[in-house]
């Protein structure tokens, strides 16, 4: 499924990108706009569809939203951060 | 204060913080960069972070500990960038009044900390490669049948 | 070398005896004397030992690491005489390949310690009074029906 | 029972004492004959019944035997060191 109501609300997403996803995109953050109401996963295709690289990134990451551990089906709002985490490898 | 440093890790500023004269028993933990024979000529491992979800995890896995083990007090550093072999990447520290609880609140957090903070570590080897380390898939060797 | 001293234990001494390219986990314990509700004004607690058997019993306790946990390496120090509240009694380090073999392998060394290790400790109390502390018989509350 | 046969040979025991066991006999050791052969327990009757001080040592006492823990049924050899053992406390 494709969010592509053009009539709806639409917000812009912070989404920021670490080690092994910035290295496949070539940057760290993007901002995205996505038509409202949107989950993580939503995020994640556009991410995926739009950003030169992405298709390497699993249709399923690790993601958070402002900090937090979501899971994809997490809704975001206007202006939410949502990072893209590659598996964790800490400590 | 700040869990992240970019400088070599030290046990003895992370004791003195949780140090109390009503906890009888200390247990720590160091994490160090090897070079074992499952590892390929690793040099050193460069670490990075999305470091205010560190900060913000970190802070409440202490505080998950003072709820699970009454008493218990954790202090813990990890550190970024690159890191030698033989180098300690992550320090943590659990004083308790007893030691059952010492041992079972610093296990606790660096399970956690492996499981959920925000840390990524590329492995830099002797041959000049550099590898993302992914703890899920490894190890690589299929089954038998396959 | 001896695993008894009368000086103040270090943590970092114990650490560089371990430490080893291969181990890429180290679990430390110390234990503390400590002066909590359980205690009554506990000032220090003056330890005293059999020590030849202490050597013999430690060093088996280190050789049955060595068997349990492949790779694993140990050090450890017990001090004796009058340890003041808030020092440290005993300091043990357990490095191994991976964490969970450290921290099973200090844990086993305390607990061996505690069962088998001739050393027992007088509570010097605030009050004057001096008492052999007796695990054993520890607590001393007696069953309500009794 | 208690070993007293006067015909067979004997032993001496160096019987050592730590902690709380120490201070009861106010000694740190003793040296103890025994009719021979003799285990750890007949050692420990002969200094509750000879030393003063040590009726107050329990009956079954942890022992050791040349530094070694021992059960109170295990033999003792002339020569050998005995040792009574408090609670132990140590760590």
């Amino acid at each position: 499924m494709r969010l592509t109501s053009p009539s709806g609300p639409s917000g812009t997403i912070r989404v920021r990108f670490f080690a092994r996803y910035a290295e496949l995109v070539g940057r760290s953050e993007a901002a995205v706009a996505v038509p409202l109401p949107a989950t993580v996963g939503d995020v994640v295709r556009r991410v995926r569809d739009q950003l030169p690289g992405a298709r390497d990134i699993p249709e399923r990451p690790l993601a958070a939203v402002n900090l937090r551990h979501v899971k994809l089906d997490a809704s975001v709002r206007d202006g939410d951060e949502v990072a893209l985490l590659p598996p964790i490898a800490g400590g | 204060m700040s869990h992240l440093t970019r400088e070599p890790l030290a046990l003895d500023a992370l004791l003195a913080e949780v140090s109390s004269p009503e906890c009888g028993g200390t247990c720590a933990f160091l994490g160090t960069v090897r070079d074992g024979p499952e590892e390929h000529g690793v040099t050193a491992i460069e670490y990075s972070a999305y470091e205010e979800m560190v900060e913000g995890e970190l802070g409440r896995i202490v505080a998950e500990v003072g709820e699970r083990w009454s008493g218990a007090r954790v202090a813990l550093r990890h550190r970024l960038g690159v890191i030698r072999t033989g180098e300690a990447s992550v320090a943590i520290v659990a004083a308790a009044p007893h030691r059952a609880q010492a041992f079972e609140a610093c296990r606790y957090v660096i399970e956690e900390v492996k499981r959920r903070v925000p840390v990524w570590k590329k492995e830099l080897r002797a041959d000049g490669t550099e590898v993302w380390v992914d703890p899920s898939g490894r190890p690589t060797t299929r089954p038998a049948h396959v």
